[in-house]
């Protein structure tokens, strides 16, 4: 583990962004010039809703060391009902994959509104944060090309 | 060559001197056993009936790569497999050695296969005779073979059910390999030949399974619209489980997987006449369209197209198919039935 | 993908909003490496007149067929460059943007992290660009025509307000006249106005509306379709009376046999009935309706020797043959105002409803001081169950007045134990109304209000408390317990919560304020319209902030307390929302059709229905196809439903439906091109 | 026990009316104890159908596995039921086949089979091996009784009974057009012990566990094509656009094959653990389904597989589901 927390490692982190509340919230990060770590990759989706579990382990199969899924609040999903059948697709997505011995630090899922920049901030901080302890992800990363 | 001795004891050491080729041999992954590439002689594991997946992966892997390429770009980098270096097989079973031996037909046919000979080249196989039979469901001297047979083989050990194992070198492979070793083998005696002998006859009594196959190339043909070929194949499941763990069969499939930047490999990998898209046709069609033609393929592939072919079955009997199919479908028990069909 | 991609990448520098931060340059020569791309510019403002032009010419000279702007939030412009590759004539959904100014430049410091990021996002829209495909953004034409569900004081405003405005309007109302609730009270709080004054008129204006059609004693049977094209099925129960002939003149309800032995709804059961009857007498309609269930000439096919109505019918409108009429009509939009239930009280057991005749609801109450109810606004004692025995010559007893009453609030509302957690709104101003009315009415009764908070929060509501409290309404801060009889007595145990003291009150008669709840037939019209309901089992509107008046479905609205409790004013208000809402897809005659919808692969799809579960805009059904001579069923999407979330993609195992512009195949490989960093 | 001759009466006489066109039961196997699938056509041929506790197969599968050949122009499709027998929780994966529409309820007769155990036939043959006559299982009281060449031995049931089976809820079929036996009584609980031992291991100690297993796929989709509920004509995992997963046959493909597959069985499985009966290579499946299994069961209160009206788990939700991992 000691290695693992080297200072120096910066992880690469896949998000997947609703349109509405979180890419929105985003967005509002940067209109209100508030800095963050430039760790995390933006994949922007209509509805979180739209977040098939499986893109998650594909991520963390093509090498993101941790990934983030990001809706709207509990009730404030766009098409109202979106951000819940994420939630309970993510729950058990994260439980199996900590299961299978992937950290939980890399498996990450946030309601930010479109109004809370800095709670974007402090999500993207959190949760580079968490990736960084635990390491880059080596677990069942694909080999590129491999003879 | 003069026959050789091996005491149990030294088994340890000559493992460690194969460990400087690239040493394949019989491993436990949990409890199941499958060859593997050894790192430590302490992984191998001789104390064993069969390998669950056969040793032919080690000749003919089930993903290998052919070349990288860039797209767009004429360049090819080719595998090189001689970098795999010498290799040898060690532990594996006489039916096993045998596929190969068969299957080597098939790749230096109509097209010399490059990776697969080149790779064979490199490979010293050293058998372990089967002083008892592995499974219920062997029946290797039904189809030619014997758990004594030495076809394929480089050399042969044979458990002497003391402290040693005879040593045999069969072919120059052989012979260079026992030269090598030859600081850990004794020599072995007339008694220990004819030890030898008698365990090979007792062995081949151990044998239950049996079917006279004699008749079967030639009836196949005939049997084309049958309706056994409904019956046998009405409880398969279409899995891949009889065809990638039969060490004879050696259908491939061929993939590129290339990246977004345009780099890529061309690879080769198993496939199995029984997955329902083997046959898929780019237009949709599939000229086997149900379990029935693929049951029926896999039957005259081995039985039929094979031994007309190259004039021997494709099947060495070391029943893996009947032991492991989830639906009990036996090969036997459907050769009985084109028998008496 | 038939042609190969040709793709465009165009990087702003945004003035230095991106360039102080960002290596524009080296984020353009890294774009023009990536295999499929034609051309890679920078450009200072990309979203500029010039900027936009540097796109379109490419296009045109360079044929390119997808563009990439890397720039700000496709929140802010890409409706900008959409607009500019369209005129290019380039399919508008061939462009994605890179987000490197919100999302990058703004919130990074460092240059060298920032452009390394900015090269990954303009990767990953490359690679989407690659996968893009041509959408069609459709248009539907809208039916000028409303239907609305219910007659009750939301309906009529909705359906005035509508009609009014020039829109046809089929208004819907299942009880054989209109008015709802709001027709069975007596004075509206906090201002007691007189109910009927104000709302009759109304009902009155919706009979004569040319451009409305009421269709009373009616049920909607069959609603599809999709916003602008509703295919509507209703039901107009026979009334047993040609509605054209008969004059309201009432001699068939006096000469039914069964006059006056029937639980009339309207009075709460407290007035009695015939199987001919007119609801109450401002009904509109103003036409006699014959009770199927308990007329005898319908129900035994005999009523003496000739039914009595008929002979007394001088305009010859009873007709028992006549039939149910089955209407079927195209319209644009839907307004639901189905209204509430009361509480049913019989569920708060220890409050004896039911068992002790003179417990009764706030709704009976309101009824008995209607000077048109049953009781002619007197309030009188109740003997229920007796009324049947009166012999015919036998001289009514004088009815007696209770000489105290007493008021129980939140009966049914605030209330876990039944299921009810909200406040129902109205039920503090009405006792209060209820408290005042009977003190107006029974010189010197004694009216104690029991309580657990009085939530006077409407406009005048407070000073309306404060006049009945002044006027002699005692209010109990606890909520009753138990009420049992002691001798003649209603005695209600209860805590006064602010004195701790426990009490026992004797009252002659207590009144349960029921709250509002959702109607018990609510399930027809949810399954018919596909509505969600909140937590509390009313309608669920779009969102409880924004859009009050909309359901997760485009062109259907709702209005009244189906949505939720409210009191007349608010009810009015939604109904008068609701309508300009309806109003707007009609008034411009079309709706634009959202174009990154779900779209099924049929020749895969298993037909299992999770995507129908899934969708919260009901769009998608299952359908029979024929697979190859089998009759399969197969999801379908109705793209005029469909908003585009793509939760059914990710519902779906097989793989099978897929979101437009969010398909599987377009987001793999952005995960791929982030992921390998 | 299931009574043969009444099994086969009841069998002829199901096989005998018009609107069924087969019947799908178990035979004795080839060798030694196995016992097999057994598809029946015709009349005469129900003496070959036997229920012993070494009918370990789960039947359903068979239901949607039959290719759908295009019917000939003029021609009606046959749609004639299949009957199918049916231990209790084989009877799960027909009422989840039905949740999901597979098929319509006519289509199938179903004769329930109240299960009282079956083998674990690894252990029987390791127990027992090299018999090659065909031997029968039967169980007596708490005691397995097999009968081979010409003897019979009794083996406490515990030593040879299925892992599935000591954690059986639901050992009498939930959905039956005929039991062929009288109900037998839950005769188990599942405490998800195996699943919790798990759960407490470090996560290097868990990928160590796992990347040794996921490390000798051999992709043969054995597991994939004998589950009941892995029914897809095409499964989305074979295909190439998209690729989900490539084919190339190592551990980071196959640990995504592996997530896959469990993922598409949460709130789906029904524990018939078919998929780790059948692996060559022992991959522990139904470590990676009843993963899935308890964790639906314990955040979402839902068990697949029980009531055929329910909604699927994963196309419906609670307001008040876990927020505990959301940020």
């Amino acid at each position: 583990m000691a290695e693992k927390t080297n200072s120096d490692f910066e992880p690469n982190i896949v998000a997947f962004l609703c349109n509405w509340c979180s890419y929105a919230g985003a967005d509002l990060a940067g209109t209100s010039r508030i800095e963050y770590p430039p760790n995390v990759r933006i994949i922007r989706v209509m509805c979180s809703g739209r977040v098939n579990p499986l893109f998650i382990m594909n991520a963390l199969q093509q090498g993101a060391d941790g990934v983030l899924i990001s809706g709207c609040y509990p009730g404030d999903c766009h098409y109202m009902q979106g951000n819940y059948y994420a939630r309970r697709r993510f729950n058990l997505m994260r439980n199996f994959l900590e299961y299978l011995g992937v950290e939980p630090e890399r498996v990450r899922m946030s309601w930010v509104s479109a109004s809370d920049g800095i709670r974007w901030k402090e999500v993207i901080e959190e949760v580079t944060e968490g990736v960084k302890t635990v390491g880059p992800m080596d677990k069942f990363k694909r080999r590129q090309l491999n003879w | 060559m003069a026959v050789k001795k091996l005491s149990k004891e030294k088994m340890g050491d000559v493992l460690a001197e194969l460990g400087k080729f690239r040493l394949i041999a019989p491993a436990k992954s949990d409890e199941v056993v499958i060859f593997k590439e050894i790192q430590d002689p302490g992984e191998v594991f001789l104390d064993y009936g069969n390998s669950t997946v056969p040793p032919k992966k080690m000749v003919f892997p089930q993903t290998e790569t052919l070349f990288r390429f860039q797209v767009g770009k004429p360049e090819l980098a080719e595998k090189n497999v001689e970098e795999e270096g010498t290799t040898v097989i060690f532990g594996l079973r006489p039916c096993d050695a045998r596929a190969m031996s068969i299957v080597d037909k098939l790749f230096g046919w109509d097209y010399d296969d490059p990776y697969y000979q080149k790779r064979r080249e490199l490979t010293t196989l050293v058998g372990m005779a089967c002083v008892e039979p592995p499974s219920i469901n062997c029946f290797c001297t039904s189809v030619g073979g014997s758990p004594f047979g030495t076809e394929g083989l480089d050399m042969m050990l044979t458990d002497l059910s003391d402290d040693n194992y005879l040593v045999r070198a069969l072919t120059e492979k052989g012979e260079k390999l026992q030269e090598t070793l030859a600081d850990y083998l004794g020599d072995a005696g007339d008694r220990d030949e004819k030890k030898a002998e008698e365990l090979a006859s007792q062995a081949e009594d151990k044998i239950k399974r049996s079917i006279d196959p004699g008749g079967i190339p030639d009836k196949l043909p005939q049997l084309w619209e049958h309706e056994l070929w409904k019956r046998v194949s009405d409880s398969c499941l279409g899995c891949g489980i009889c065809t990638f763990l039969c060490p004879t069969c050696h259908c491939f499939d061929i993939q590129d997987e290339v990246e977004e930047t345009g780099e890529g490999r061309r690879a080769r990998m198993w496939d199995s006449c029984m997955f329902s898209e083997y046959t898929v046709h780019a237009s949709g069609h599939n000229p086997r369209p149900t379990r029935k033609e693929r049951t029926r393929n896999r039957i005259n592939h081995k039985y039929s197209y094979y031994p007309e072919r190259f004039d021997v079955i494709a099947c060495v009997g070391c029943g893996r198919c009947i032991n492991l199919c989830p639906v009990n479908i036996d090969i036997l028990d459907i050769l009985e039935q084109v028998v008496e069909a | 993908m038939n042609e190969k991609p040709k793709i465009g990448v165009y990087v702003c520098h945004c003035g230095t909003n991106i360039a102080a931060t960002v290596n524009v340059e080296e984020v353009a020569e890294f774009a023009g490496t990536l295999p499929d791309v034609t051309v890679s510019r920078n450009y200072s403002y990309m979203c500029s007149d010039p900027g936009q032009a540097l796109i379109s010419d490419d296009i045109k000279e360079l044929g390119l067929n997808r563009v990439v702007v890397a720039s700000c939030s496709p929140r802010m412009h890409e409706p900008t460059f959409r607009k500019s590759i369209d005129s290019a004539d380039l399919n508008p959904f061939y462009l994605e943007m890179a987000n490197i100014r919100e999302q990058c430049s703004w919130v990074h410091a460092d240059p060298i992290a920032a452009t390394e990021k900015a090269k990954r996002i303009v990767e990953a829209a490359v690679v989407k660009a690659r996968r893009l495909e041509a959408l069609e953004q459709g248009e539907v034409d809208v039916e000028p025509a409303c239907l609305i569900i219910g007659a009750g004081i939301a309906g009529i405003q909705a359906a005035l307000d509508i009609g009014d405005a020039g829109f046809k309007v089929y208004l819907v109302e299942k009880s054989p006249t209109v008015g709802g609730h709001m027709a069975q009270l007596d004075k509206t709080f906090p201002t007691l106005d007189c109910s009927a004054c104000i709302l009759t008129p109304k009902m009155v204006d919706v009979a004569n509306h040319p451009n409305i059609e009421l269709l009373t004693y009616s049920q909607v049977e069959e609603i599809s379709g999709y916003v602008g094209n509703f295919d509507v099925r209703v039901r107009k129960k026979s009334r047993f009376i040609d509605m054209d002939k008969c004059t309201g003149c009432g001699d068939c309800a006096s000469a039914c046999r069964l006059a006056g032995r029937i639980p009339n709804e309207f009075d709460e059961g407290i007035g009695m009935r015939g199987a001919a009857y007119l609801p109450f007498p401002q009904a509109v309609p103003a036409v006699y309706t014959i009770d199927k269930d308990r007329c005898l000439m319908l129900t035994k096919g005999k009523c003496g020797d000739s039914p009595k109505c008929k002979d007394a019918c001088q305009a010859d409108a009873i007709d028992f043959e006549i039939e149910d009429e089955v209407l079927d009509f195209k319209v644009g939009t839907i307004i639901v105002a189905t209204g509430y239930d009361v509480f049913d009280a019989r569920l708060k057991p220890e409050y004896a409803y039911g068992v002790y005749d003179n417990v009764v609801t706030a709704l009976e109450f309101e009824r008995l001081v209607n000077a048109a109810g049953p009781s002619e606004g007197k309030i009188v004692m109740l003997e229920r169950g007796k009324k049947k025995k009166k012999k015919k010559d036998e001289e009514p007893e004088e009815p007696k007045h209770p000489k105290s009453i007493a008021f129980i609030q939140c009966v049914g509302s605030r209330d876990k134990s039944v299921g009810n957690e909200y406040c129902s709104r109205v039920c503090c101003m009405y006792t209060a109304k209820l408290a005042h009315l009977a003190i107006d009415k029974i010189p010197g009764v004694d009216v104690t209000v029991f309580y657990m908070d009085v939530r006077a929060f409407g406009k005048g509501f407070e000073e309306f408390y404060d006049r009945v409290r002044r006027e002699g309404v005692k209010y109990i801060r606890g909520n009753p317990s138990e009420i049992f009889k002691h001798g003649d007595k209603l005695v209600v145990k209860a805590e006064d919560t602010l004195t701790s003291t426990p009490l026992e009150h004797e009252a002659d008669m207590v009144v349960l304020s029921v709250g509002l709840v959702p109607r018990g037939d609510n399930r027809e019209i949810i399954d018919m319209l596909k509505l969600s309901q909140s937590s509390d089992l009313f309608y669920m509107e779009a969102h409880p902030k924004l859009r009050p008046v909309d359901t997760a479905t485009d062109g259907i609205y709702l209005a009244g307390v189906c949505q939720g409790p409210k009191d007349i004013p608010d009810a009015v208000s939604q109904a008068k929302g609701a309508a300009a809402a309806a109003m707007i897809p009609m008034a411009s005659g079309k709706v634009k059709m959202e174009a990154q919808t779900a779209v099924v692969d049929e020749a895969t799809c298993r037909g299992c229905g999770f995507c129908v579960e899934i969708c919260p805009f009901s769009a998608i059904e299952l359908v029979e196809v024929n697979r190859m001579g089998w009759p399969v069923k197969v999801a379908s999407v109705n793209a005029a439903l469909c908003k585009g979330c793509g939760s059914c993609v990710a519902g779906c195992l097989s793989g099978s439906i897929q979101q437009r512009s969010f398909k599987d195949n377009q987001i793999l490989p952005q995960i791929k091109v982030l992921g390998v960093k | 026990m299931v009574d043969l001759s009444k099994l086969r009466e009841i069998a002829g006489e199901v096989i005998s009316r018009d609107d069924v066109r087969e019947l799908i039961g178990y035979r004795p196997g080839t060798y030694g104890f196995r016992t097999r699938p057994a598809f029946v056509y015709e009349p005469g041929e129900v003496d070959q159908l036997i229920y012993t506790p070494a009918c370990v197969n789960n039947l359903a599968t068979y239901i949607t596995l039959e290719e759908k050949l295009p019917v000939p122009r003029g021609q009606e499709p046959d749609t004639r039921k299949v009957a199918v027998m049916v231990k209790g929780c084989d009877s799960r994966a027909l009422v989840q086949q039905l949740e999901e529409k597979a098929y319509d309820r006519e289509r199938i007769l179903i004769l329930g089979i109240p299960c009282t155990g079956v083998v674990d036939m690894a252990k029987v043959e390791a127990r027992f091996p090299g018999i090659l006559e065909t031997g029968e299982i039967s169980l007596e009281g708490d005691k397995f009784v097999l009968s081979f060449d010409g003897k019979s031995e009794k083996v406490a049931k515990e030593e040879l009974l299925a892992e599935k089976c000591r954690r059986c809820r639901y050992p009498t079929p939930l959905v039956y057009d005929q039991l062929l036996d009288d109900e037998v009584k839950r005769f188990a609980e599942d405490d998800y012990s195996d699943i919790e031992e798990l759960e407490k291991r470090s996560g290097e100690e868990k990928w160590a566990y796992w990347e040794e297993k996921f490390s000798r796929c051999i992709r043969c989709y054995s597991c994939r094509n004998v589950c009941p509920m892995c029914y897809c004509e095409d499964c989305v995992l074979d295909r190439l656009r998209p690729q989900w997963m490539r084919r190339s046959v190592d551990t980071s493909e196959n640990t995504a094959f592996h997530v896959a597959r469990a993922y598409h069985l949460a709130g789906r499985c029904i524990q018939c653990g078919e998929c780790q009966r059948v692996c060559p290579v022992d991959i522990p499946l139904m470590e990676l389904n009843r993963k899935f299994y308890k964790d639906v069961e314990e955040l979402f209160d839902y068990e697949p597989g029980t009531e055929t009206e329910a909604e699927p788990l994963l196309s419906t939700f609670k307001v008040d589901d876990s927020q505990e991992y959301i940020m």
